[in-house]
C-alpha cells in the first residue's frame, strides 16, 4: 500500500534516534578536544628525523645525507645539503651529515616513502596531526632542528617498530664493532707476523 | 473614516495607473497585487469582511500566481517590450476614450442626487447569513457558478496543456 | 461629498484606468489585467451600494461580488491559458502581431 | 570472455538512442534557458560542470565540462620512479586508494614479472573488497543526498564507512591515502587483532545493509524518483566502453573479477548481480547487491587467509628498474575497469604511463542518459554514475 | 469579547486568566484614549516575543533532533559567553542552547550582498514582506481558551488569504535575484502553490462542514469533551478527521516548503533556489518566515484536527490551555523535523501529480465522508459501529485504489545474477 515504505523509513530513523542515546555503535562521535580516539598503530602524519641524544639533537642525527629520500620523494618536498666534513655516526664510522635538511610540510603529502626507503633508519613518520603555523611560507618549512626528534620519542610513538629498529641497529653496531675488532685483530696479527718477520720499527697502532 | 477611504483610493488608483503603464510585466503584476490588496482593504473598510478575504484569497493568492506564471511562461519577465503601448495613435485614442468615459461617469456620479447620503452603522453580515442566502434565494446562481468554474478549469487545462510530449520514463 | 460618492468616483476612475490599459497596451496579458481591473471597479460599486443602500441585511451586493469574483477567477484562468496557448504557436503575445487564425 | 552479446544491434556510438525528445531547434516551444551547473554546485561531486540547456525544467542539451582538477598525473609519473607514483595513484580515486594501488601494482608486476606471495594476494582481496564497500556505501549515501534527503542516509553510510576507514588507518597509516600496495606484495602485515576487528566488522555489515534497505529501498518517493530515470541501453553502454556497476545495471555480464580472475578471485565463491532496465534504481541496487557479495568474499578471505610472507623476497624496493617492455594491468575497481598501461625503457622511470579511468569513461554517456529528464534527475543520474573528479581529471 | 468578559469575570482558573489579567493591569495604567491601541500592541508584541523565541529554539531543536536522527550530537558548544570583566567564570555549554543567539549575531554581522543585476527594490522587499505575511496568519489562531488575537467570523478564510501571499514573496525573491537557479525556484514555487493551495483548503473543509463554522474559536470549542472519559472528541479521532489530518499534513508540508516538498530551495539541484543570492540578515528573515509559516500551519492543524487547546485527558484539565497548545505545537514541529530527517524530495511533476491525482480527489471524497458523518449524527449503539465502518471504508478504498494508480506499478525489484 502507498506509504508503507515511507512508514518503514520513519521507523528506522526513529530507531536510530533512540539508539543515538545508548548505543555506542550508532553514536560513534568523539567530543574531540576533550576526548580523543586512539590513533592507529601505523598512523603517519609528517616525517621526523631520529637523533640518538635529545640533549644534542643536531649532533647525533642518524641521517648521513645520502639524499635517497630527496630523490625519491614524490612531491619533491625534501631539500638536503651535505656537509663538507665527516663526523662519526652511531657505529663510530665517519659519515657525512646534513647541513641543511628541510621538509616543506605545505608540499609533503605524508606518503611515507622517505621513511620506507631510508637505509639508515633516520627518517620516520611522526604521529602528530595537530600542526598549525601562522605563516604559510616559513612556518610550514621545517628545518633540521624542528625535524629532529629523539629516539626516545620515536619509541614512545611506535614502540614495536622502534624496538625492531634499535635491535637491528644494535646488531649492526655489534657486527661493526666485531668487524672492527676482527679487523684490528687481523691487523695486529698481521703486524705481529710482520714484526716476527722483521723487527718492529714502529709500535702497533691502536685501532 | 472618509480620510481612510481617500487614502485607500489613492493607493488603489495610484498602483493601478503605475502598474498598467510599466513596461516590466513582473513589476506590473506585483503592483496590481498591491492594487487588489487595496481593494480588499476597501471591502474591509466597508464592512464586507467575507468578501475582503475572498478577494484576498482569489486575487492575491490565486490570480496573481496565474498571471505571474503566464508572464514567466511567455518569457515576458526578462525582456520588456520595446514599446509599452500598441502605438502612439492607439494610446491617444485610448486616453481620449477613457477620459470621455471618466468624464461621463464622474459627471453622472456628481450630478445624481443620491437618496442615502448619511452613512448608517456598518451592517453586520455573518458567514451564516451569507451561507443561508447562497443556499436559499441564490442557489441557482451558485450552481451556475460552480459549473462555470468547472468548465473553465477544464478549459484552461485543455488550452494550456502541451502537445503530448513523450517522457523518457514511459518507455519500457 | 458623501462617502458613497467617493466610492463611486473611485470605481469610475478605476474602470477608466482599466479601460485605457485594455485599449492602449499591446501586451495580451496586460489587456487581460485591464479587464480584470474593470471587473473590480464594478465590484467596488456593488459593495458601496450594499453599504449605503437601503437594505444591507439582504446582502445582495455582497453575494453579487462573491459571484463576480468567482467569474473573474474563471476568466483569468481561461484568459491566461489562451495567452499561453497563443504564445506557444505565435511566439509572441503582442496583440498586433497575432493576426492569423491558423497557428 | 567477452561481454554478453546484446540482444539488439548496437547503435553507432553517439547516435541518440533514447526516446524522441525535444531538440533545440524545435520551433514550437519556448525560449531555452542555459544553466551552467557547476563547478561550484553542491551536487556535482567535485569541480565538475554541466552546461545544461533547459526547456522549462526539461533538459534538451547537456555538455559535461571537466578538467578543473587536472594535475598532470600521467606526465608526473613519467618523470618519477615507479615507486614514487604509488602515492599519486591514491589521489586518483581518493575514495578507493586500496584498489587503485593494486591496479598500479598489478601493472608493474606484470611489467617486471614479479610474483606475489599468497598472503599478500589474500590481503589485497580483503582490502579491495573493503574498499568496494566503502565506495558503494559513500556512493549510495551521496546519491540519496542528491535525491534530497537531509543527510540522514549519507551519515548512516558514513558511520559504517568510518569504521572501515579506521581499519585502513590502523593498517596503512592513512585513512584515504593508503599507499599500501607494493610491487610484489604489501607494505605492512596486519596484526591478528586487526584481522579480528575487520572480520567482526564484516560480519556486522549485513545488519547495517538490512536496516539501510528497510529505510529506503521500498520508499515510494525513491521508486518514483529513480525507476525509469536515466535509462542506459546495453548496446550503447558497450559501445561507449562503460564498465562497472553502470554496465552491469544495463544487464551486461562483465565483471573483471570473473573475466580476468586476477589475484586469487578464482578461488572465491561470489555472484555478479545484473540489472535489467539500466535505470538509476538498477544502478543503486547494483551497489547494494555488490556490497552483499563483497561481504561474502570477505568472509571467505578471512577464513582462508594463509600465513607467510607478505612481500616477494626477490622484490627490490630501492633501485627498481624493470626491463624494457610494456604491460597493461587492469582490475575491477568499484567504479569499473581501472587499468594502468606502462611502457618501460629500462630506466627507473616509466617511458609511458597511462591510466584508463572508469569514472571518465562512464561519464561519456551522461547526456544520453539525461536528455528528456529534468534538472533534478540530471543530478541524480550523475550521482548514480559514481564519478570521482580526481580520477576523471587526473 | 465574550470570552474576554468571561475571563475577567473570573469563572476560570487563575492560570487560564493570567495573561489577560497581566495585559489589563498594564493597560489600566495608561490614559484612556491610548488604551485600545496599547491593548492591541501588547497582543502583537506578545506574539512576536513568544513566537520569535519559539522560532529561535526551533532552529536549535531542529539541528539537534536531526543530529540525533543521524547519530550525531548536533550543535552543543555554544554556551555562556565569557566576559573577562565578570569576577567569576560560569563555564557551561548549556547543551548548545545559546546557538540561536550566536547565529543571530552572525546573520546580523554578515555582509549583505545584492547582485549587481538584481532588481534592487524587489530584492529588498521580498524578505521583509515574507516575514510580514507569515506573521499575519497568527492573528486568528486560538492559542488558548481566551488567547485569540482577533476573533473573526471567517477566520479560516482569512488564514488562507494571508497565508497564500507568502509564495508570492518567494517568487519575488527568486525573480529579483537575476539568477537562473533562483528563477527556476521561483517557477517551482508558483507551481507548488498553485497545486497545493487547493488541497490544503479542501482538507480543512470537512471540519468546517461538521463544525458548521469558519471561526477557529468555534472549531476548537466544538472538539471539547471525551467519550468514555478518555477518548477526546478531537476531529483526528474520527475516520474522516484522520484522513483529513493526513491530507492536511501533506499539504502543509508542501505549503511551507518543507522536505520532502522543499523544491524551491532544493539544495542538491538549485543550490539554494530563491535564497541563492541572499545573505546575512535577509537570509535570516527568509529562514524566520519559513519557520513562522510552519508554526502557523501547525497551529492551524492543531486547532482544526487535534482539538486546539483542549486537554487530551480530563484529569489534566488544570494545566492551562495555552500550555496544551504549545505542547501540541512542539509535537507537530518535532514530527515535521522527523519527516525531514527521513524522506527524499519529490520532483516537480510528481509533486503536482500527487496534488491533482491523489490529494484533491481524496480530499473531495473525504468531504463526502464528513457529510455522511454529520448526516448520521444520531446513529447510536450498534449503528455507531456501522457508521465507523462505512466512514472508514469511504476513505480507505479510494486511498488504496488511487495509491496503486499513483505508484504506476513501481515496486522494489528482484535481480538475477550472472550464471558464469
Amino acid at each position: 500500500m502507498l506509504g508503507s515504505g515511507i512508514l518503514k523509513g520513519l521507523a528506522v530513523t526513529a530507531k536510530n534516534f533512540a539508539g543515538s542515546f545508548y548505543d555506542p555503535e550508532r553514536m560513534a562521535t568523539v567530543q574531540y578536544p576533550e576526548e580523543r580516539a586512539p590513533l592507529g598503530e601505523h598512523y603517519r602524519s609528517f616525517p621526523l628525523l631520529v637523533c640518538e641524544n635529545a640533549a644534542d639533537p643536531l649532533g647525533t642525527l642518524r641521517c648521513v645525507a645520502c639524499t635517497i629520500c630527496e630523490k625519491e620523494c614524490p612531491p619533491q618536498c625534501i631539500y638536503i645539503e651535505k656537509s663538507k666534513d665527516k663526523k662519526p655516526d652511531a657505529t663510530g664510522k665517519p659519515q657525512l651529515y646534513p647541513v641543511i635538511f628541510t621538509i616543506d610540510t605545505a608540499v609533503c603529502m605524508g606518503c611515507g616513502i622517505c621513511a620506507e626507503l631510508c637505509p639508515f633508519d633516520s627518517i620516520k613518520m611522526d604521529k602528530v596531526f595537530e600542526v598549525t603555523a601562522t605563516n604559510r611560507f616559513t612556518g610550514l618549512l621545517l628545518e633540521r632542528d624542528q625535524l629532529a626528534k629523539s629516539n626516545a620519542y620515536y619509541h614512545s610513538i611506535r614502540p614495536a617498530e622502534a624496538a625492531e629498529v634499535d635491535a637491528r641497529l644494535a646488531a649492526e653496531r655489534l657486527a661493526a664493532e666485531e668487524k672492527a675488532k676482527a679487523a684490528a685483530l687481523a691487523k695486529a696479527a698481521a703486524a705481529a707476523a710482520k714484526a716476527a718477520a722483521a723487527p718492529p720499527t714502529t709500535p702497533p697502532s691502536a685501532a | 473614516m472618509t480620510l481612510a477611504l481617500i487614502l485607500l483610493s489613492v493607493l488603489i488608483l495610484g498602483s493601478a495607473i503605475v502598474a498598467l503603464s510599466l513596461r516590466n510585466l513582473i513589476h506590473s503584476a506585483l503592483l496590481l497585487v498591491a492594487c487588489w490588496a487595496g481593494i480588499a482593504a476597501f471591502y474591509l473598510w466597508a464592512g464586507a469582511e467575507f468578501v475582503a478575504f475572498a478577494q484576498g484569497l482569489v486575487y492575491v493568492g490565486a490570480i496573481s500566481m496565474v498571471v505571474l506564471f503566464a508572464v514567466l511562461l511567455t518569457r515576458q519577465g526578462t525582456a520588456s517590450e520595446p514599446l509599452g503601448f500598441a502605438s502612439w495613435q492607439r494610446f491617444i485614442l485610448a486616453l481620449v476614450a477613457g477620459g470621455g468615459v471618466a468624464g461621463i461617469l464622474v459627471g453622472a456620479v456628481l450630478g445624481t442626487p443620491l437618496t442615502v447620503t448619511t452613512p448608517g452603522p456598518v451592517p453586520v453580515l455573518t458567514v451564516k447569513q451569507i451561507g443561508a442566502q447562497l443556499m436559499g434565494p441564490h442557489v441557482v446562481a451558485l450552481l451556475v457558478v460552480g459549473i462555470l468554474l468547472t468548465v473553465s478549469l477544464l478549459g484552461a487545462v485543455v488550452l494550456a496543456a502541451e502537445e503530448n510530449v513523450k517522457s523518457p520514463e514511459d518507455e519500457v | 461629498m458623501s462617502p458613497l460618492q467617493l466610492c463611486l468616483l473611485l470605481s469610475s476612475l478605476l474602470f477608466c484606468v482599466g479601460l485605457v490599459a485594455a485599449m492602449a497596451r499591446s501586451n495580451a496579458i496586460l489587456v487581460l489585467l485591464g479587464v480584470e481591473l474593470m471587473l473590480n471597479a464594478a465590484n467596488i460599486n456593488f459593495i458601496a451600494f450594499w453599504r449605503y443602500g437601503p437594505n444591507p441585511e439582504a446582502g445582495t451586493g455582497v453575494l453579487f461580488v462573491l459571484f463576480s469574483i468567482a467569474v473573474a477567477a474563471a476568466e483569468a484562468a481561461v484568459g491566461l491559458a489562451l495567452v499561453i496557448a497563443v504564445y506557444r504557436h505565435q511566439k509572441t503575445i503582442r496583440l498586433a502581431s497575432i493576426n492569423r487564425l491558423k497557428g | 570472455m567477452s561481454p554478453a552479446a546484446p540482444t539488439q544491434a548496437p547503435a553507432p556510438f553517439g547516435a541518440p538512442s533514447g526516446p524522441t525528445v525535444r531538440t533545440v531547434t524545435d520551433a514550437f516551444h519556448g525560449d531555452l534557458l542555459e544553466v551552467s551547473m557547476g563547478p561550484q554546485h553542491p551536487s556535482t561531486h567535485g569541480v565538475f560542470r554541466m552546461d545544461v540547456t533547459l526547456d522549462g525544467e526539461v533538459i534538451v542539451k547537456l555538455k559535461p565540462v571537466f578538467g578543473y582538477l587536472h594535475r598532470n598525473h600521467e606526465k608526473i609519473a613519467e618523470n618519477t620512479s615507479y615507486l614514487a607514483s604509488m602515492p599519486y595513484t591514491d589521489r586518483l580515486d581518493y575514495l578507493c586508494s586500496m584498489s587503485t594501488n593494486w591496479a598500479y601494482a598489478l601493472a608493474v608486476e606484470k611489467l617486471a614479472g614479479q610474483a606475489v606471495p599468497d598472503r599478500a594476494q589474500y590481503l589485497r582481496i580483503i582490502l579491495a573488497e573493503l574498499t568496494r564497500i566503502v565506495n558503494h556505501a559513500c556512493l549510495v549515501g551521496f546519491l540519496f543526498n542528491d535525491l534530497g534527503t537531509s543527510f540522514t542516509p549519507l551519515l548512516y553510510a558514513f558511520r559504517e564507512r568510518e569504521k572501515i576507514i579506521d581499519l585502513f588507518e590502523a593498517l596503512s597509516g592513512s585513512r584515504m591515502m593508503c599507499n599500501y600496495q607494493r610491487f610484489g606484495g604489501c607494505r605492512i602485515d596486519p596484526s591478528p587483532e586487526w584481522l579480528a576487528a575487520a572480520s567482526r566488522l564484516v560480519d556486522n555489515f549485513p545488519r547495517f545493509l538490512d536496516e539501510y534497505e528497510r529505510m529506503l529501498t521500498g520508499n515510494e518517493i525513491l521508486l518514483a524518483r529513480t525507476q525509469g530515470v536515466g535509462r542506459l541501453k546495453a548496446a550503447n553502454a558497450i559501445n561507449a566502453g562503460i564498465t562497472g556497476p553502470v554496465l552491469r545495471a544495463a544487464g551486461v555480464n562483465y565483471d573483471l573479477r570473473k573475466v580476468d580472475a586476477y589475484g586469487f578471485y578464482s578461488r572465491f565463491d561470489f555472484r555478479v548481480p545484473l540489472g535489467e532496465h539500466g535505470d538509476t534504481y538498477d544502478r543503486y541496487m547494483m551497489r547494494i547487491l555488490e556490497m552483499r557479495e563483497s561481504v561474502k568474499i570477505l568472509q571467505q578471505a578471512f577464513r582462508d587467509l594463509p600465513t607467510g610472507p607478505i612481500m616477494d623476497p626477490k622484490a627490490k624496493i630501492r633501485g627498481f628498474r624493470p626491463k624494457a617492455g610494456e604491460a597493461y594491468g587492469r582490475l575491477e575497481s568499484p567504479k569499473g575497469e581501472l587499468g594502468f598501461y606502462l611502457l618501460s625503457d629500462g630506466t627507473p622511470n616509466p617511458y609511458r604511463y597511462r591510466v584508463r579511468p572508469p569514472s571518465l569513461i562512464n561519464l561519456t554517456l551522461l547526456e544520453e542518459m539525461c536528455l528528456g529528464h529534468t534538472v533534478a534527475d540530471a543530478v541524480v543520474i550523475l550521482g548514480s554514475i559514481d564519478i570521482v573528479l580526481g580520477e576523471v581529471d587526473r | 469579547m465574550s470570552a474576554y468578559a468571561m475571563a475577567v469575570a473570573g469563572s476560570e482558573p487563575f492560570l487560564e486568566r493570567a495573561p489577560l489579567l497581566l495585559r489589563d493591569a498594564f493597560v489600566q495604567l495608561l490614559p484612556a484614549p491610548t488604551q485600545w491601541l496599547v491593548h492591541h500592541l501588547i497582543t502583537i508584541v506578545a506574539i512576536l516575543a513568544v513566537f520569535g523565541l519559539f522560532f529561535a529554539f526551533t532552529t536549535i531543536a531542529e539541528r539537534k533532533l536531526l543530529g540525533r536522527l543521524q547519530n550525531r550530537r548536533g550543535p552543543n558548544r555554544t554556551g555562556v559567553p565569557q566576559f573577562s570583566i565578570l569576577p567569576w567564570r560560569f563555564k557551561h555549554t548549556l547543551f548548545g542552547l545559546s546557538q540561536p543567539f550566536a547565529d543571530a549575531v552572525k546573520a546580523l554581522t554578515k555582509e549583505d550582498i545584492v547582485p549587481a543585476a538584481a532588481d534592487k527594490l524587489l530584492h529588498f522587499l521580498a524578505p521583509v514582506l515574507v516575514v510580514a505575511f507569515s506573521l499575519l496568519t497568527f492573528a486568528v489562531l486560538p492559542f488558548g481558551r481566551n488567547l485569540i488575537p482577533v476573533e473573526l467570523d471567517s477566520a479560516l478564510l482569512y488564514f488562507f488569504a494571508a497565508g497564500s501571499a507568502t509564495e508570492l514573496t518567494i517568487f519575488m525573491a527568486g525573480w529579483a535575484s537575476r539568477n537562473k537557479y533562483s528563477l527556476l525556484a521561483a517557477m517551482r514555487a508558483l507551481a507548488q502553490v498553485i497545486s497545493y493551495e487547493l488541497p490544503l483548503m479542501l482538507s480543512v473543509v470537512p471540519v468546517v462542514l461538521v463544525a458548521g463554522s469558519l471561526s477557529t474559536r468555534e472549531i476548537a470549542l466544538a472538539q471539547g469533551g471525551w467519550t468514555f472519559g478518555i477518548i477526546p472528541h478531537w476531529n483526528v479521532f474520527t475516520p474522516w478527521g484522520f484522513a483529513g489530518f493526513l491530507l492536511f499534513l501533506v499539504a502543509a508540508l508542501a505549503e511551507s516548503n518543507r522536505s520532502p516538498f522543499d523544491l524551491p530551495e532544493a539544495e542538491s539541484e538549485l543550490v539554494a533556489g530563491h535564497l541563492t543570492e541572499y545573505s546575512g540578515f535577509k537570509y535570516a528573515l527568509f529562514f524566520m518566515a519559513e519557520y513562522f509559516g510552519l508554526t502557523a500551519l501547525s497551529g492551524l492543524g492543531i486547532t482544526i484536527f487535534l482539538g486546539g487547546w483542549q486537554a487530551p485527558v480530563p484529569f489534566l484539565g488544570f494545566v492551562p490551555s495555552y500550555a496544551w497548545f504549545m505542547l501540541k505545537l512542539v509535537g507537530m514541529i518535532g514530527f515535521f523535523i522527523w519527516v525531514r530527517g527521513t524522506l527524499l524530495r519529490l520532483r516537480i511533476d510528481q509533486l503536482t501529480r500527487l496534488a491533482w491525482q491523489f490529494i484533491v480527489p481524496l480530499a473531495l471524497i473525504n468531504l463526502l465522508n464528513a457529510a455522511f458523518w454529520s448526516l448520521t449524527r444520531d446513529w447510536t449503539g450498534a449503528l455507531q459501529l456501522v457508521r465507523w465502518v462505512i466512514s472508514a471504508a469511504i476513505v480507505v478504498g479510494p486511498f488504496v485504489l488511487l495509491g496503486r494508480k499513483l505508484n504506476a506499478g513501481r515496486a522494489p525489484r528482484t535481480y538475477r545474477y550472472a550464471t558464469s
